[in-house]
């Protein structure tokens, strides 16, 4: 069906003089800013923004959506990025003027139920992680990253230690060394072994005094739970240094194992992932750090503490790190995880893990026959399917199936990451979804494996646009619209 | 469990397809001595009228801008949210996608994108913007970042004690283990100090960063710092107020390199300080230094115009530690928001929502300083913020004012405890002559009977 | 972009154990139905309600709602309907809980808010129409009318008056002689000239002392004025009865005449039509009605009254025909037309007008050397195009014009409507369009005009669906899914 | 105007196409005389801010049951609304589109029509349903009108005293003008008499409505009745509330002919009486006597499954005064409304939710009986309302609980002045054991101040 009416840029669509939100007359009985301001403060060009009536601007974005796969609409099987179903009542609560309309430097004494609920997601968090401290500030997993190497610094520091080295396994999400750079320290590769997991030779000859964290997401992003953690966890503590758990990949564990308890002295938690905050094209999310008892100190400003008087903001802490962004957090998802939480509790956290893990290996199971699957018939919560073969026998490449796919009305798995993997197509289907839907979804894959090879490279056929030119988009990089 | 689909009949049927003996058999792999031999201590499940009610409790217990009438500003503000906004995010295809790895199945979201980082780009004058930072703080520490790859130069960041201190206080931190220095330029009149920034100006200063209007609602003399700035070869980055450049003159035109904005007055909501929307514009030459995602024009196979996420090579999931930055998960539904925001009040409807602000405003500031005692701060020109200093302490007059359901300010205590009888006021478009009326008679009451209290006690002792 | 996944019928896709909404344990201590009530009161059958997840619920009716054109998405030129923009803050403020909230059977004093907003809306219309009494019960337009008659015949009756005939113009819409057989009139077919309007000559013979009610659409359903129309009221008004007037087409003349003012007596709003209610896929409306003041007594209880303590429903109303339908009204649809009426002000209503018969101008002059348009150059808010001679040069109708529209994005005119022009296509553009819509929808009529006869028997092309047989739906109708 | 697009240019742009030499030249048609020669005398334009200013304002002088506790019923319940209902009606394509008349262009709603009567038929185990009426008053009245045409009958309607008074009043207008008379079956204890029935029902009879549960709550003889009714050859029309029909039998169980009911306890929001939704069901014979819409299952071209409108040669658009009914415009989005619904609770949520009303209403019952003077009306089973008789005014105890923040139930008195002393209240799944026993002792202190203060009154006289 067609719905193109009014996609044209809002640029070319502006039409001069139309309008969609006015405003209302001045009621107040003072001169304009051209009568009061210094000619020098007052912009002398117009903003050149476009002008579009209600109608048109509703149509715009509403056929413009039409455009998108959504997990509302279609299965996405994005490796790593948990897309589950976004339940529709968070976004109703998340709304309430009671929570949406609170300014972020609004007296604690105003705020007492935003402040409770947020002091529970802390207990929350640090149960979950089996870790003692917690900070909601970090605005995505990113970012916790960061505030977690800063706090392990300014521990280091402290105890007046001087380590300078961050190991990481190749691999890790590319947020991990791109964090630990902004932090101050040296990244240092840690290689994977032939099953996926630490090789424990080369992590050993890599730890020495200079070794402050060790940066391990486990599962790991082949979807493997490394079954040395304990014996890794040990060694980086004998060495003086700190694990960091990167917990994007929480929902394969929730109520299962801890990482505090496997021996991670801090972790990340993506809120928008594990604990379905909507991912919104690109985000916002929000990234929660969860740390061992010494590491609190050093945690940013404000902690939320309950006293006797309520709940309060506590910025009273001298050697914390200071804050890695204004206000708060990223309220928004973590009260929507805090929806989440309430309406999972203990039993349906594990349930959520046990769901996704089953989800995954099903859908492993149902591939594996077909598919090269090079770390074995067992994965958590997601797993890692390569095209290798197909491409040397075929010419088929990953992403020609993931293209492909998308005609089916599927999204394409995660491809081409991890990076150890050729040809990776990462694939997690979480909790969320049938197994009708796993069914299907795998006949499709497999009736793609035997499409014509030309066929798939020209993949799609039946998107709003065939496979656009990237190589382009960078060379001459057109980032705006111009006259 | 309305989220977990699998029966009991199903997980038979699964486990068997995988050849397994039972769920607790997938997760062999974790070691026993790990493994959680309770549940976990958080409370029991509660179904969708439960929780709703719980919530319902919870969020009639503060006193949000819903209830009362909010004058708070310092990086957030009670602008109004056009319906339009609400109608197109919560679009399903917009609100549940991912980052648009997939152009072909992400159009929508990346062309949406793309107008956005145009009309970022239009609002201030600056050739390109990227499509999202986190918010204001961390965004101004992703500026310097730049600026230190572009200048080469990572001696000193210059920044005036006017900027916000909770924007500071991040980039500070974000810098902790780096190498530039962050040193202050003084601002003694509540704005920056020519002088004190040209005698700390010298060739190792990477950027000076300033607000503008600044943390008190100040507007600074932007144009002669950057001439100042430029000639000492460092960067001019200016953290600006988007409603402001309604009537202000933009940061192009007075030749910023680096802009960056707290975009929630862009039709986000409030709600305790995020998610809210960073906005980073700069100079076409700095293109591959910008930090976070970029969306690009290009054409698809058939030669039709389309969008994709572009210059992925300064990015993290490539570059890895030598990415431009380390962020992933963007504010990408603010940004929408954000567009749908601009659209819909165009040319014309942001000039005059900026100048029912500072009529406002400028009213409300004339209005207290009738009350005996109160004065303006400063002498200074200012947009849609000022700052006032009262006979008596300021978070009396906050907290005395709550009872009659307003957020009356803020007090300058809080970050600067020199600041005790000085308070910083914020109106928005949504203020009406009436409010204005009752909040200042609501004030001049409140500092009236403060000082009358003071003066009795005076008298007594 | 396929968006198919989980719209197979909701039984079909059902899973038996599946659940969506959840609801909490009993916390009262009783026994439950089966143990304290008679077994014959118990039902011994399942309902067969389908088994979903709320992830398959959400995606089967998201997916499914991408099979409509709705007007946000397309534009509608739907004639006789008034497909018009609604704005976005009707349903903001529509659902806020201090109004959608409100119980029918609360006491006045209440709901004094609520009460505030529907008699100004009395007042509102009384003022719009020119008529001196409002009742805002009837459910949608066709009740309106079925009101208003009832309300006629009560007026007669107590006036001891035997009138039985309602005289109904041909061009009329089909609710009209409905409504008026419920109401226990004879119709009468008063036929159209050769300009569309009322033959004043067959009128003339069919008024006599029997006759209780003329219906008249104006603009009628032509979309044409008929000026002779104080001649008429002034005819039947001599012989005694009264002037019912249609107001599905106020669109046209908000501000600018008034039915009140041209000789009604009577008349309905279609406030989902004119005052912009969503549509909903087929209602809810609102059809209120305003008459003149000897009607006031006889018109449906209660009235909302404004005294010095407050506003109050007015149930004393000896005369009054009693009620239509339970409750007050569609207060959700009366609140949208206040909030519109509020919004548009007084010049803001009259221009809603002229740009509504603006824009049918403008479409009607850019097709007009293209198609056959029976009645003139000019019309009000609508006007009426013809297929007959494209029927009998080229053989295509009406309705493949109409279908071919829909390839192109583009609802379909009303077709076959009214039934005095063959091959009808009506237009009704609003007021909401634009001059840039208006173009591209002309010229692509043009462009279908021209296509190849066959291909255009076939359209749509590219629809979910081709033409379905209507036949066949109606010979051997299914109407539920069975097992 | 942000809803009218022609800028002046336009204007002078189609005004010359069009041959016209002003907006006015184009109402030329309209006679000078009668011309409005003014503006029209209603409040000037609002911006969205002022109108959503203003109407939060009255909305907020409104006692809803979002800031009270709502035990009203009489046909409208304030039973919870799963958040789906809502995310599914506010989509554009459902919310913005008119009738399904173009079926190539409305599968999306034709195959949820489709679908709601299905879950309608299979919730009242009828044969049939349609897609929609306005709502339960009116939707009694077509029944009629459907009776009649299917009887050839025209003489008698017969009707359960206990029948809501207001669907009463509403049938008995429709009818007004046509053959039927209406009688009323007496019902002293508080459900039909079947010997006043029997005495009544004769060969002129059409049909017989009864309400189950009735306007009081109580539970009727229903499969007495029916057997009753038939016998004489009339048809038996039930109203029934969907939520019961989670425990209690179904009108197709006893042999119901025509089923009729308010659908808004489906997901539909109080909203001061409407838009509600009128449910239509019978048996298959009498399909097309049918009133309203339906949506039939064909194929089309290429032989694919798909859903129309069908046989709308009962409808007004075609047979004119000869139709089944005036309806056209429909409730479409409140059964849209009612399909998710229903498909969000599933077939055990809708027991569960019956049998919680059920039981917390028999726990009020319990709790408010044991406060002395109080007592039950009748000595009859009910579903979640019940009736009590108080030793005072209802309407004083109503009134006084308003302050208390609770909407207490419905004084029969406003029906029926005998009933000065009786309440009905209405109890349903969203309760709480604490918010009923805080009903329940602010209740037994409203009802002892009362008798206190006539026994003081009684003293002193
Ligand atoms: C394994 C892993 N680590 C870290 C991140 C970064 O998290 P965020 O995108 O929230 O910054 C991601 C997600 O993108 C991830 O998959
Ligand atoms: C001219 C005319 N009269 C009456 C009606 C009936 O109104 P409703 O559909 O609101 O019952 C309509 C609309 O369908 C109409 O177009």
């Amino acid at each position: 069906m067609d719905k193109s009416q009014s996609t044209g840029l809002l640029f070319e669509i502006s039409h001069k003089d139309r309008r969609c939100h006015l405003l209302p007359d001045c009621d107040v009985p003072i001169k304009s800013s051209s009568e009061l301001l210094d000619k020098k403060y007052l912009s002398n060009q117009s903003t050149g923004l476009p002008e579009i009536a209600e109608i048109d601007l509703i149509r715009h974005f509403i056929n413009l959506s039409t455009k998108n796969m959504a997990i509302d609409c279609n299965f996405y099987p994005l490796g790593s990025c948990t897309m589950k179903y976004n339940p529709k009542r968070h976004e109703r609560l998340g709304s309430l003027g009671g929570l949406s309309n609170v300014h972020p430097l609004q007296d604690d004494k105003t705020c007492q139920g935003m402040l409770e609920i947020l002091w529970e997601m802390q207990n929350y968090l640090g149960e979950i992680a089996g870790l003692d401290g917690v900070s909601l500030q970090p605005a995505a997993g990113a970012q916790g990253e960061l505030t977690a190497l800063l706090v392990a610094a300014a521990y280091f520091k402290d105890k007046k230690e001087h380590r300078t080295k961050v190991l990481i396994p190749d691999s890790a999400h590319g947020t991990n060394p791109a964090s630990a750079a902004i932090a101050g320290f040296d990244t240092i590769t840690i290689k994977s072994n032939a099953n996926g997991r630490v090789d424990m030779e080369d992590l050993i000859s890599k730890i020495d005094d200079k070794t402050a964290v060790f940066m391990i997401t486990n599962p790991n992003t082949l979807g493997l739970f490394d079954e040395q953690i304990v014996k890794i966890t040990d060694l980086i503590h004998k060495a003086g240094g700190l694990v960091y758990l990167d917990g994007a990949n929480m929902n394969a564990i929730l109520g299962i194992t801890r990482p505090g308890d496997f021996g991670a002295d801090m972790m990340h938690y993506n809120v928008h992932k594990t604990f379905t905050g909507p991912h919104g094209a690109g985000g916002p999310g929000s990234g929660p750090i969860a740390v061992r008892k010494q590491l609190i100190p050093f945690l940013p400003a404000p902690i939320i503490i309950k006293t006797t008087d309520g709940f309060k903001l506590d910025y009273d802490r001298p050697k914390s790190i200071g804050r890695v962004r204004s206000f708060f957090g990223n309220v928004g998802i973590l009260l929507r995880g805090y929806f989440y939480i309430r309406t999972l509790g203990p039993d349906g956290l594990k349930q959520v893990s046990e769901n996704a893990v089953l989800n995954a290996n099903y859908l492993l199971s149902l591939l594996k026959d077909s598919f090269d699957i090079p770390h074995g018939d067992r994965c958590m919560h997601e797993f890692v399917a390569s095209a290798r073969n197909l491409r040397k026998e075929k010419k088929i490449s990953a992403m020609d199936i993931g293209k492909r796919l998308l005609d089916y009305g599927y999204h394409a798995p995660t491809v081409y990451f991890p990076l150890v993997v050729s040809e990776a197509m990462m694939m997690e289907p979480t909790e969320t979804e049938s197994k009708e839907t796993l069914d299907s979804f795998a006949a499709t894959l497999i009736k793609i494996r035997d499409e014509d090879a030309e066929f798939l490279h020209n993949a799609p056929h039946s998107l709003d646009i065939s496979r656009p030119d990237e190589v382009r988009a960078a060379k001459e990089p057109v980032l705006r619209w111009k006259k | 469990m309305s989220y977990l689909l699998n029966t009991p009949d199903d997980k038979v049927d699964m486990l068997k397809k995988i050849g397994a003996t039972s769920i607790d058999d997938l997760f062999s792999n974790i070691p026993d001595s790990v493994r959680m031999k309770r549940l976990l201590d958080i409370p029991k499940s509660l179904t969708e009228i439960e929780l709703t009610r719980h919530i319902d409790l919870l969020a009639n217990a503060n006193l949000s801008a819903e209830r009362s009438v909010c004058y708070l500003g310092g990086g957030s503000y009670d602008h109004f949210i056009p319906a339009v906004v609400d109608t197109v995010s919560s679009r399903s295809e917009f609100y549940t996608a991912y980052t648009p790895y997939q152009a072909e199945a992400s159009q929508g979201s990346l062309q949406a994108f793309f107008e956005f980082q145009t009309m970022i780009s239009q609002l201030t004058a600056m050739d390109i913007s990227n499509s999202s930072l986190y918010e204001a703080g961390s965004s101004l520490a992703e500026a310097i970042l730049m600026a230190m790859a572009i200048t080469g130069r990572s001696g000193t960041v210059l920044v005036a004690e006017t900027v916000h201190p909770e924007y500071r206080l991040s980039f500070t931190t974000y810098l902790a283990n780096l190498e530039p220095k962050v040193v202050t330029v003084a601002c003694p009149g509540g704005k920056m100090c020519l002088n004190d920034l040209a005698s700390k100006l010298d060739d190792s200063v990477c950027c000076v960063i300033v607000q503008h209007p600044n943390f008190f609602g100040n507007l600074e003399e932007v144009e002669e710092i950057s001439k100042l700035v430029h000639a000492k070869g460092a960067l001019f980055v200016v953290a600006y107020d988007p409603i402001s450049l309604g009537i202000l003159k933009k940061p192009g035109e007075y030749d910023a390199d680096i802009a960056i904005a707290e975009g929630q007055c862009l039709g986000n909501p409030m709600i305790y300080g995020g998610p809210y929307l960073g906005l980073l514009s700069c100079k076409e030459a700095f293109v591959r230094k910008i930090p976070g995602r970029l969306v690009g024009q290009t054409v698809d196979r058939n030669g039709k115009r389309c969008w994709v996420l572009t210059l992925q090579t300064r990015e993290q999931h490539i570059r890895r530690e030598k990415a431009t930055s380390n962020i992933c998960t963007n504010q990408g539904l603010f940004a929408l928001r954000a567009a749908v925001y601009l659209a819909a009040v165009g040319p014309k409807g942001l000039t005059e929502t900026a100048e029912l602000c500072f009529r406002k405003a400028h009213y409300l500031m004339d209005l207290l300083c009738k009350i005996p005692g109160v004065k303006p701060k400063f002498n200074l020109p200012f947009f849609k913020e000022f700052t006032i200093e009262l006979p008596c302490n300021a978070q009396l007059i906050i907290d005395s004012l709550v009872d009659d359901g307003i957020l009356a300010g803020l007090s300058q205590a809080r970050w600067n405890p020199n600041l005790v009888n000085v308070m910083t006021i914020a109106v928005t478009e949504k203020r009406t002559r009436s409010e204005l009326d009752n909040y200042a008679a609501a004030f001049g009451a409140a500092v009236n009977s403060f000082i009358a209290h003071d003066k009795s006690k005076a008298f007594k002792s």
